[in-house]
């Protein structure tokens, strides 16, 4: 699977990569664009990556996963370049044969991915003003 | 041949700052990410823009400042991460 | 919103229901037929309910979500009738400013509509034995 | 007047074991849901198949045995319950 795209993110595409008669559970998260506030209202996110790296890091992440639970199946991408407030930046989807794992490791993958993937963003105000966003 | 040539990359802010996103830099045999840090800060155009101590990842993968680089290695500074 | 329906649980309209510019973390949560193999291979389950109660009851677990952490956004469904293996029984979204509150709100929902919910389950097995189960 | 008359409903299984699914039983002012537990046990034809121990709803609300009914209550006697 492609862990990286400039489209739009499908929650169910995520949902269907991890889906099975066996799992009982699905936890689904996604990452979306906030309004803000803090700066001025937000228009956009304009999201830069090292993409090999970024491809690299999300297979490298999901396979620790399925490795800390080895009957789950993981699924993620994220989105690059701009995203509308509102839209989705990151999705991870998580089935697993009880509700408790899928919560769990859906997690797990998340703070994984805001830890290690090799992205960085830019955020566009109503005004125009554009500045680096570290958080 | 006692000199490296690391393939050096920088991104969002940091390429910002040098006006560049790739440059090669020669280091010594045995050099760590570390020495690179140094050397990119002190040779590369607006290299002291950056910060003393860099986020690195070698051929992809994230390193600690004391790992050994090989000749070739491709070396991304990466500010601080923001994704998710 | 009807937290009650005998058709197939779509989960974009979970999504849809808590989406807001203002919320940066969105957890969803699908319960799904297993097709199990504890009394032999499952064919379908068939959910019966105590219907008036259960959508009065399954709104009072989300207000009282909504009442733990306020500016958050809830949704959730529950189906009844045949369930075939794969397809979803339950499905819950909340989203909140900040992805801890997501999870732990979702979560939080489910174990307390696992506890609440006025439901029960009859399994048919591919051999035609039907039977309530109690989990 | 000092009988109440409280609208049972019985669902899933207990629905089966007593092949009913409502039934009206009077109970005396005062009673508690363990009390109508007892004379469902007591009087609906093969009442006495259900467990002694009921989990009970009230006008759509759980509550615990000792909750004192009302002329005309709605109490749903529930099996353990099993959505999600």
């Amino acid at each position: 699977m492609v862990h990286v795209t400039h489209d739009p993110i499908e929650p169910g595409q995520l949902l269907a990569a991890v889906a099975s008669s066996d799992r009982g559970g699905t936890a689904l998260f996604l990452g979306t664009v906030r309004r803000g506030l803090d700066d001025g209202p937000v228009a956009w996110i304009e999201y830069e990556a090292y993409a090999e790296m970024l491809e690299e890091e999300f297979s490298r992440i999901l396979a620790e996963a399925r490795g800390r639970a080895p009957s789950t199946a993981v699924a993620g991408v994220h989105r690059v370049g701009t995203v509308p407030v509102g839209e989705a930046s990151m999705g991870v989807a998580v089935a697993a044969p009880h509700r408790a794992e899928a919560f769990a490791l859906c997690q797990w993958v998340v703070e994984e991915a805001k830890r290690r993937l090799p992205v960085w963003k830019r955020e566009i105000l109503d005004d125009g003003a554009a500045s680096w966003r570290e958080e | 041949m006692s000199t490296l040539t690391i393939h050096c990359r920088f991104f969002a802010r940091y390429a910002e700052l040098l006006g560049c996103e790739r440059v090669d830099v020669p280091v010594p045999n045995g050099a760590t990410v570390a020495d690179l840090v140094a050397r990119v800060r002190a040779s590369v155009p607006s290299g002291d823009r950056l910060p003393v101590h860099l986020m690195a990842a070698v051929n992809r993968t994230h390193v600690p400042s004391g790992h050994s680089l090989t000749d070739g290695d491709e070396v991304a500074f990466l500010p601080p991460l923001a994704g998710g």
